[in-house]
């Protein structure tokens, strides 16, 4: 970090959350009647925020668990809150994600977005601004904000520019995470109040509440609100049904930036919130994570095997993967959270190509129907090979980045969880059920349909926008230690800080207490 | 210069991907173009197209193609050839050599480089990848010669070879399940390379999903290992063995949990009892292919890792038993299956189902050096015999149906010839190669400690088999009358040198090959045994004593020979009734097949197993996954969630209707809240 | 003599406003109100509130109720268009909530513990003034401001033309 | 007799104290004044004249700064509370007499008692928050309410408009009756009305308990909750507010609001301080029937006026949360939320009379369809108005139910905050409905042509619209004045 | 004097009164004549208590309540021309436009 000054690299995150306002901002004086310009001008802000990103993630001590880059001004100083951001080997490649993702979401829109393309590129700015935030706010007001404000542009992005239920979809997903996101606020409010009460000070800053020993059973209901925000984020089964419905009817970038980030904003809660705040409530409740995981992963797979739409097939299979993340978040340790860390990268980046793929056939052909296509290997070539390596990515072939992330999660689970693990692990031969399915019905057989014959092959725009994809499926398959060596100081820590603070807090504990005991006043 | 070459062991699966490169460069940028263009032409003119587009004088990038994809692959053998023997001048406990490239994947504890070792074991295993990967990749130049997609099939090939090495070489547990799914992918790549053919594309599909089942069960096994152990390096793992069942952290149980998760894999790449059903499937795929993956290596990867943790499957008497008795099933199933078949390719096909049972059966009883011996002469043998089948359907404009074939040894001499060779191998005729190692296996199923009569006595049977359908195969193929299609009759011919070439090369090693490991009671030397001894003598220490090496010096000689001689007699009598009735009394099969039609259809249509697996799995699954999307997440999840807002607007449709409008109404409900909120106030 | 007089009043005026509610003809009731008004301002005698009493009778039984007869005289509803009453339901239950209020507030009159009570002249016009002027100089002012308002709008609503 | 003395000093004390009321009353006189001299066409100078002299008001209330001065034999008091809300409540009428100088030209309401009602009515609020007697409180609830019957029905010629004033009228009056019948009980039980006096008494345990005292709190509170509309003493509200022209719904909604507040939370804070044990209960039940019944109701809307009607019940049950607990963070909250709400509410009526074209037919929420894309501006500040009344950050609105809730949490009241949480939840529903209507559909025929509004009006939206963000962005500053009013109120 | 406990039930039965008036009745004229008779039976409260007391302060509450009346009974009164001038009738059964 030493060769980014001082001044630069404490201002650089506020710089990396603020920036695509501003270019918002300036898109606001920009001619509406001149679309291309538009379009560019994003795609500009985006690159330069991607550019922004790249010292974060250089300069990134990875041998160290603290935030790095951190700011922090009072805000509402009466009230201890604080405009604190910072950055830690869990969240750092994760606000990569977003603003690796963000250009190519802006330049698959080039030609699938005609109305309202200001409207849009500013929504889309607005989005990156909140997800940015939520990664990086170590204030839990804070997080609170951009958690918040990612709705609405995604709220929009969906009802204006989506297809047919595109209300009833957008509608769908506000409220299903929003209701969950307000009993987490209550338990933050409840949270701020008990840590005043435990030490007489007023902070929302996150890293203090870290040191709080938290009451067990207090823990369990906190941890339940937050826990059911983050799942309906996540979607864990059985929250998850705003998912399919929400990724159908979004616009192809806003599936992308959907399912790759926003998701994540829900694993990401878990363990950087519902986890170390709530470590006896989080081991303790477990086994019904892991359940609902390992259902999650199943239900997703066998439900996505029978769509007849590609994009809802893909959208269920989220279901099924962040079904992993989360049972590998669960593991409580070190292999087990990489993996899901590493799975989030994963999955935005596979399931953000998977969408893209279905875009580019949506954007030729004007339908997703699996039945309507056939044999489009033989007229699209290159769109076969791009679709081949994202479908082997997604079902985690080793030497793609899926198998990494999969590995880990499930060597980690199989520690602590065995038996979940052993059905988890048939996921993988789901998701092989599955995704081949697809990839036969629509890229393998004869021609059948006779408006897929003089498709177009990928443009070179399109080529252009899948290739830093593909690259990073490989990337991450063939030397994931350039993201895994980054996160393992922050991984270790949060892993200890879990199970230090559960030692302290179970410590003069009867042995043997059941946990309804533990949490309800039941009396034997 | 001969000890230097190790460190550049890496080379040998680097050639084949920079082949995969090199190909799909040429595939995406020069063939992709031309395809496309055809493609969009053929529409045009529907009829003229066919006439024209095989007679087009070869693009040149197809010459290119042909020298890269099998030149990569010659000089992976070369290189190999170079290493094992840089290996073999070090002294038999030091043949052992790892490099590692870079780190993998390190979490936590967990860390699992990209190495590779090479040692005894795995130089047999890169020696026959590359070798006769390198004589398919020539003979596949001619054979594929006049498909379109030339280019895009070496690309899958080189990749196969690539996966392959790379499982063989790997130098632990992780880099071997990176080769094992590649080779996964490759197979399904290489059986749906027409993927115009629903059948092809269905084939390879299956073949990828039942890989993935036994994929499965290999992760699970790998994550026992390395939550017993601490590390998935072989060498680490292998090493901590002795210490570990000594302080009761590895006790039986966990051994055999770990073997048996194991061996599901195998099952499932090596295509044994209950997972076999993909690889008769498989022969979708263009022959040469079948005899690369489906033959000489991808199903024999099963026998290699089983043959790799030795010293963990010694460890667990059940996982042997389990081992031996799946191997032993299997192949005597699927010979019985091989018997009624008469598409070519599926003979050979559940064939090498069975041989791969014997494998099995060889691990099974701890005489892993068969195993591995076998896989090696099988690997020659098979190949060959799929090549040759190769080149008489290449011959025959693609006919695989043995019923419309016959005669064809005078016209296709060097075909007939070297498949004559290879049947005679397969079917145990002493001096060839797969006597040798299919009598050892025979011979440690009876004497070993792991072995058991009964395991003999299916084996041997199996052998009968064996010899009998290969050489129906050969009778219906090659003598007789013809019974082709008039207009493919005309077009018959001897294939190309670049195919027959190979052809031969085959068939000198499948007689040769076993000539390295001829048992001592045959006064000659087992080479073959000594060669690989440090690898197993390892497992051995560790397990119960030296069972699985030696364990014929505790049994007689004359048995040993009685039992050889028993087994040949066996093989004798399978060769003789083929003749009796494919050659002697040619209409005695229909007799017998009609005299007992249940059993004949039976197993003609192989027992049903993919349809029961259909109805008992597939079809279930789909049905029941239909239901869960439609009555659980859109009726009940859904119906919740709507629900919920539908209650929640009916309360508020409620509410509103108390707003009635009329002043006295609103006034009542001020009064009631006055009068509720004072007596509140008073009863309180 | 004081129980007695009250007695006497309060039924009246009891009485009266029983009339008021269930008269037929606003006109009826207007008048019955009037009656309640003068019984109230006996009372207010009764209690030494002269002031009041007169006020009561001058401004209320005076001057609002002349409003109010004026209205009900241009408005003047014919008998048979007077709104049909009828005691349904929920009506019936208000005057139940109403009864309830009476009972509620019985049972707080009885449990009253009254603050000790003083002879003070509270209620004559020299008393009254004094404190008007005073301590309630700005309240006196604010009904000042009340009563524009009430005018303005009066007049903003009811004028024929604007 | 002894003549009545006047301290000099004293009386000029008391003027001083509440020389932004007078400033007000003045303007009302000086608007009918200039209404009887102005020519027909030069109506707008009305509104103008008025606007100065709210401007002049609000001067001095900040002129005048947050110290404490009492007048009229403690009558009145310009305190830390009266100031804030005296803010509010001239935000308010500054904001509506703006939106007023279009509004009147369409509607016909430039007339000088529109704007001279408008004026005295807002005085009257402004006695009311600054009164600590009951007998100033009760005045200036009169003096707010009676030009308000007047101005909802201020249309005569629309039947909706009188019938809201009507409904308003009798129920207003009916609820007067019960407000005065506490206070009166409270006069039996303590002997005075002003407060100041009663705060001692508290003390005696005896009195704290007495039922005839806690009645009267009780029917006090029923007089004070009509005028917030709490539930459920609200059924009015949706009438009046659908039929009452639009302005005057967006002044109600926000002033009137803002004002009985501030005399609820100056009783209930500081002479009932000892009476929450007793109260909050109620306060609960109350707080928890007003959000849900007011969501409910609004859920099923399709009149975009009726609509904001019942998202104002709601508001009232939020801003109640930060009663129950009756402490300095729950009076803090309410007060940073009725500014908020002042600006957020008045604001959406705003962008919605424009949109709307004509009362009683312009609010169907069809009007809407399609207004979107057409015209940017206007549907990006609803949208604004309607996030924060939805509590979404990082708007002003979320800012003030985080504080809301979290005096709630704060004294346990924990499931008063998850119900509430849901509450705005649900409320999300119907505040996005108007955006689908504005953006997701396509307008059935052609989009309507929304009033261009004129400058005055713009200033009002933008004003509005700056604070509802500024304030979702930088809160300290107005939290601290808050705290700071209520600690003073406190002291 | 009495006790002002008799006067406060007198008070507590006019206002019971005028309660059901307003809640039982449609004619709006009535009702806002059972208004009155609310506000005078709170009027009886403050006299009673205020002359118990010796504090003028009952009078003038009283005093402020009749003004309040009056502005009141004024303004609804031109509310009920404006609107008998709309529709012809005061019965508040009819005017029920506003709902739901």
């Amino acid at each position: 970090m030493t060769w980014i000054p001082a001044y630069l690299s404490s201002n650089l995150l506020t710089a990396l959350i603020f920036f695509p306002l501003a270019g918002a901002l300036l898109l606001f004086f920009l001619p509406r009647e001149n679309p291309r310009l538009i379009r560019n001008a994003t795609l500009l802000v985006t690159l330069v925020e991607f550019l922004l990103s790249l010292p974060v993630a250089i300069g990134f001590n990875g041998a160290t668990a603290a935030m790095q880059f951190v700011q922090r001004v009072p805000w509402i100083p009466g009230y201890g809150i604080e405009y604190h951001v910072g950055v830690d080997g869990i969240s750092l490649w994760l606000v990569m994600l977003t603003t690796f993702l963000m250009p190519i979401a802006i330049l698959s829109t080039y030609e699938a977005v005609e109305k309202h393309v200001k409207e849009f590129m500013i929504f889309m700015l607005v989005l990156e601004v909140g997800m940015v935030g939520v990664f990086l706010a170590i204030d839990l007001f804070l997080f609170y904000i951009f958690w918040e404000l990612v709705l609405i542009p995604m709220y929009f992005l969906i009802g204006v520019w989506g297809s047919e239920r595109r209300i009833y979809s957008a509608i769908k997903f506000f409220l299903y995470t929003f209701a969950g996101s307000v009993l987490m606020l209550v338990a933050i409010i409840a949270l701020y109040f008990h840590h005043y009460a435990a030490t007489g000070v007023y902070t929302t800053n996150l890293l203090r509440m870290y040191e709080l020993s938290i009451p067990v059973k207090l823990q369990f209901w906190m941890f339940a609100a937050f826990a059911l925000a983050f799942a309906f984020k996540v979607p864990m089964f059985p929250f998850h049904t705003w998912l399919p419905d929400a990724h159908v009817d979004a616009p192809t970038a806003g599936s992308v930036i959907l399912a790759a980030v926003l998701l994540k904003m829900g694993t990401y809660g878990f363990l950087r919130f519902a986890m170390p705040l709530f470590p006896v409530a989080a081991v303790d409740l477990m086994p019904l994570v892991a359940t609902l995981a390992v259902i999650g992963i199943i239900y997703g797979a066998l439900v996505a095997m029978v769509q007849k739409d590609m994009k809802k097939l893909v959208a269920y299979s989220s279901v099924s993967h962040l079904g992993f993340v989360m049972l590998g978040l669960f593991a409580f340790n070190v292999q087990g959270i990489e993996g899901g860390i590493l799975q989030m990268i994963n999955h935005g980046v596979s399931t953000g190509a998977l969408f893209l793929i279905v875009g580019i056939i949506y954007e030729r052909r004007h339908t997703r129907l699996i039945e309507e296509f056939g044999g489009l290997s033989k007229v699209v070539p290159l769109y076969a090979l791009v679709f081949m390596i994202v479908t082997l990515s997604s079902v985690g072939l080793p030497g793609t980045n899926g198998f990494v992330g999969e590995f880990l999660i499930l060597l980690g689970a199989f520690k602590t969880a065995k038996w979940y693990t052993v059905f988890a692990a048939t996921g993988v031969i789901l998701s092989a059920v599955y995704m081949l399915w697809m990839f036969q019905r629509v890229m393998f057989g004869k021609i059948t349909n006779e408006k897929n014959r003089h498709l177009p092959d990928l443009k070179p725009r399109e080529i252009a926008y899948m290739l830093p994809l593909l690259v990073m499926i490989f990337w991450i398959g063939v030397y994931p230690q350039t993201f895994l060596r980054k996160m393992d100081a922050s991984v270790s820590a949060a892993v200890t800080r879990i199970e230090t603070k559960r030692q302290a807090a179970l410590g003069e504990r009867p042995q043997g207490e059941t946990l309804l005991a533990r949490y309800f006043d039941v009396k034997k | 210069m001969v000890t230097g070459i190790l460190d550049y062991i890496w080379l040998v699966p680097a050639l084949p991907l920079l082949g995969v490169l090199l190909n799909g460069a040429i595939a995406l940028f020069c063939e992709r173009p031309l395809l496309l263009a055809e493609a969009a032409h053929g529409d045009e003119g529907h009829g003229h197209g066919d006439a024209h587009g095989g007679h087009h004088a070869p693009a040149p990038y197809r010459k290119l193609v042909a020298f890269i994809g099998p030149a990569v692959v010659g000089a992976a053998f070369v290189v190999s050839v170079l290493a094992v023997l840089a290996l073999a001048a070090r002294p038999a406990h030091d043949r052992f050599f790892v490099q590692v490239l870079f780190p993998w994947i390190q979490a936590g504890g967990f860390s699992a480089p990209a190495a590779l070792q090479l040692d005894p074991l795995s130089s047999v295993m890169i020696l026959v990848v590359t070798g006769v990967g390198f004589l398919i990749h020539v003979y596949s130049a001619g054979y594929m010669s006049h498909e379109k997609a030339f280019a895009r099939y070496f690309v899958y090939l080189n990749l196969f070879t690539f996966a392959m090495l790379t499982l063989v070489l790997g130098s632990n547990y992780l880099v071997m399940f990176v080769g094992w799914e590649g080779v996964g992918l490759c197979s399904y790549l290489l059986i749906g390379y027409w993927y115009e053919k629903k059948s092809a594309s269905d084939a390879g599909k299956k073949a990828f999903i039942v890989n993935r089942i036994g994929d499965f069960g290999f992760m699970l096994g790998v994550f026992l290992i390395f939550w017993t152990f601490g590390t998935v390096n072989y060498t680490e793992v292998f090493a901590k063995v002795p210490l570990l069942s000594a302080n009761g952290v590895l006790t039986t149980e966990i051994a055999t949990a770990i073997t048996l998760l194991l061996f599901v894999g195998a099952i499932g790449k090596s295509a044994q009892i209950p997972l076999y059903v993909w690889l008769p499937d498989a022969m979708e795929g263009p022959t040469p292919v079948s005899a690369l993956i489906h033959a000489a290596t991808m199903v024999t990867a099963g026998v290699y890792m089983v043959a790799r943790s030795s010293s963990l499957f010694l460890l667990s008497p059940v996982s042997m038993g389990v081992v031996a008795t799946v191997g032993a099933a299997t192949a005597i199933f699927s010979a019985t299956i091989g018997i009624t078949q008469n598409d070519i390719k599926r003979v050979l096909a559940y064939s090498t189902v069975s041989q791969l049972g014997y494998m099995f059966l060889a691990c099974g009883v701890g005489a892993f050096t068969a195993g591995i011996f076998h896989l090696m002469t099988h690997a020659f043998f098979k190949a060959l015999l799929f090549l040759g089948s190769g080149s008489v359907i290449h011959a025959l404009s693609g006919e695989q149906d043995m019923r419309k074939m016959g005669s064809l040894k005078k016209h296709l001499p060097i075909t007939f010839t070297t498949m004559f060779i290879a049947t005679l191998a397969i079917a145990g005729i002493p001096g060839l190669s797969g006597f040798f190692s299919k009598d050892e296996i025979l011979w440690k199923a009876f004497s070993s400690e792991h072995g058991h009569i009964a395991l003999w006595a299916v084996a041997a049977l199996a052998a009968g088999i064996t010899a009998f359908y290969m050489f129906r195969l050969v009778f219906l193929t090659f003598f007789g009358e013809s019974r082709m299609e008039p207009e493919v009759e005309k077009h018959v011919h001897e294939s190309p040198y670049s195919m027959t070439v190979p052809l031969m090369l085959l068939a000198v090693l499948s007689v040769v090959g076993g000539w390295i490991g001829i048992p001592e009671v045959l006064k000659g030397h087992n080479y073959f045994e000594e060669w690989l001894a440090p690898v197993f003598a390892q497992g051995a220490a560790g397990g119960h004593g030296a069972a699985g090496a030696h364990g014929a010096a505790h049994h007689p000689v004359a048995l040993e020979l009685g039992l050889m001689a028993g087994s040949v007699a066996v093989a004798l009598c399978g060769i003789g009734l083929a003749y009796y009735l494919y050659r002697v009394r040619t209409n005695k099969p229909k007799e017998i097949a009609e005299a007992v039609p249940g059993l004949y259809d039976v197993v003609l249509n192989k027992y049903y197993v993919d349809e029961i697996y259909d109805f008992l799995f597939v079809r279930r699954i789909v049905n029941g996954s239909i239901v869960l999307w439609q009555a659980f997440d859109a009726a009940f999840i859904d119906g919740i969630v709507n629900g919920i807002a539908a209650a929640v607007r009916g309360a508020g449709d409620g509410v509103r209707r108390l707003q009635t409008g009329v002043v006295g109404n609103y006034a009542f409900s001020l009064l009631l809240g006055a009068v509720l909120l004072v007596g509140y106030i008073l009863t309180r | 003599m004081e129980p007695i007089l009250f007695i006497i009043f309060g039924a009246i005026a009891v009485g009266g406003a029983i009339m008021v509610v269930t008269r037929k003809h606003p006109m009826s009731s207007a008048l019955y109100l009037i009656l309640t008004l003068f019984a109230v301002a006996a009372l207010f005698v009764l209690r030494q509130a002269h002031f009041l009493a007169a006020i009561q009778v001058i401004v209320y039984a005076g001057a609002v109720m002349v409003l109010f007869i004026f209205v009900i005289m241009l408005i003047n509803v014919p008998e048979n268009k007077l709104p049909m009453e009828r005691l349904t339901g929920l009506r019936l239950l208000g005057v139940v909530a109403a009864g309830f209020l009476i009972l509620e507030s019985a049972i707080l009159a009885r449990r009253f513990a009254m603050p000790a009570g003083s002879t003070a002249d509270a209620g004559s016009v020299q008393a009254v003034g004094r404190a008007l002027f005073t301590d309630y100089l700005l309240a006196f002012e604010i009904t000042s401001v009340l009563l524009l308002a009430a005018v303005i709008g009066a007049i903003a609503l009811a004028k024929r033309k604007i | 007799m002894t003549p009545i003395a006047i301290d000099a000093s004293a009386m000029m004390q008391g003027l001083y104290c509440i020389l932004p009321e007078i400033l007000i009353v003045a303007t009302a006189l000086f608007v009918l004044f200039v209404d009887l001299i102005l020519p027909e066409e030069n109506r707008r100078i009305l509104c103008g004249v008025s606007i100065i002299g709210v401007a002049l008001s609000l001067f001095t209330v900040f002129a005048m700064g947050p110290g404490k001065i009492s007048g009229f034999s403690g009558a009145v008091v310009h305190d830390g509370l009266g100031a804030f809300f005296e803010i509010v409540i001239l935000s308010a009428c500054a904001l509506t007499l703006l939106m007023a100088t279009g509004y009147s030209e369409w509607e016909g309401t430039h007339k000088g008692e529109f704007y001279s009602l408008l004026l005295l009515s807002t005085s009257g609020m402004m006695f009311m928050a600054k009164g600590t007697d009951l007998m100033t409180i009760f005045l200036g609830l009169e003096t707010l309410s009676i030009p308000i019957y007047v101005l909802v029905g201020f249309h005569r010629h629309r039947m909706s408009s009188v019938e809201g004033a009507l409904k308003y009228f009798l129920l207003g009056a009916f609820a007067s009756g019960f407000l005065l019948y506490g206070i009166a009980l409270m006069y039996a039980a303590t002997g005075t009305t002003k407060i100041a006096q009663m705060v001692p008494m508290l003390y005696d345990a005896r009195l704290a308990a007495s039922p005839v005292f806690l009645a009267g709190v009780g029917l006090l509170l029923v007089g004070f909750a009509f005028k917030v509309s709490l539930v459920p003493f609200h059924m009015w509200t949706p009438d009046a507010y659908e039929g009452a022209p639009t302005v005057v719904t967006a002044f109600m909604s926000a002033a009137v609001k803002a004002a009985a507040f501030a005399a609820l939370i100056r009783v209930l804070l500081l002479t009932l301080g000892g009476l929450q044990p007793v109260l909050w209960k109620v306060l609960w039940v109350l707080s928890v029937l007003t959000m849900t019944v007011g969501n409910l109701s609004a859920l099923v809307q399709n009149n975009v006026k009726r609509m904001l009607a019942y998202s104002s019940i709601a508001h009232a049950g939020y801003i109640l949360v930060g009663m129950v607990s009756g402490d300095v963070l729950g009076g803090q909250a309410s007060l940073f939320y009725l500014l908020v709400y002042a600006f957020m509410n008045i604001g959406a009526f705003g962008v919605v009379m424009l949109i709307a074209q004509k009362e009683d037919e312009g609010y169907d929420i069809d009007n809407l369809a399609g207004i979107g894309f057409k015209y940017p501006a206007l549907a990006g500040l609803l949208t604004l108005f309607l996030v924060s009344l939805g509590g979404i950050p990082p708007t002003a609105g979320f800012v003030g139910k985080f504080y809301l809730f979290s005096a709630a949490i704060k004294h346990g009241y924990i499931w008063l905050a998850v119900i509430g949480v849901l509450n705005s939840a649900a409320s999300i529903y119907y505040y996005l409905r108007i955006v689908v209507y504005m953006y997701f559909l396509p307008a059935k025929g052609e989009v309507p042509v929304p009033r261009p509004p004129r400058i005055a009006f713009s200033l009002a939206l933008c004003a509005s619209a700056s604070v509802v963000l500024v304030l979702g962005i930088v809160p300290s500053s107005v939290l601290e004045f808050a705290e700071r009013s209520v600690l003073s109120l406190l002291m | 004097m009495m006790e002002p406990t008799a006067y406060l039930l007198l008070s507590g039965i006019l206002f019971g009164i005028g309660v059901a008036g307003v809640v039982a009745r449609k004619n709006a004229l009535i009702i806002l004549m059972s208004v009155e008779i609310m506000l005078n039976a709170v009027n009886v409260a403050f006299i009673a208590v205020g002359s118990h007391l010796g504090d003028p302060t009952g009078s003038i509450f009283a005093f402020m309540v009749m003004t309040v009346a009056a502005a009141e009974a004024a303004v609804g009164l031109a509310i009920l021309i404006a609107i008998y001038r709309l529709k012809e009738t005061i019965d508040i059964t009819e005017l029920s436009v506003l709902k739901w």
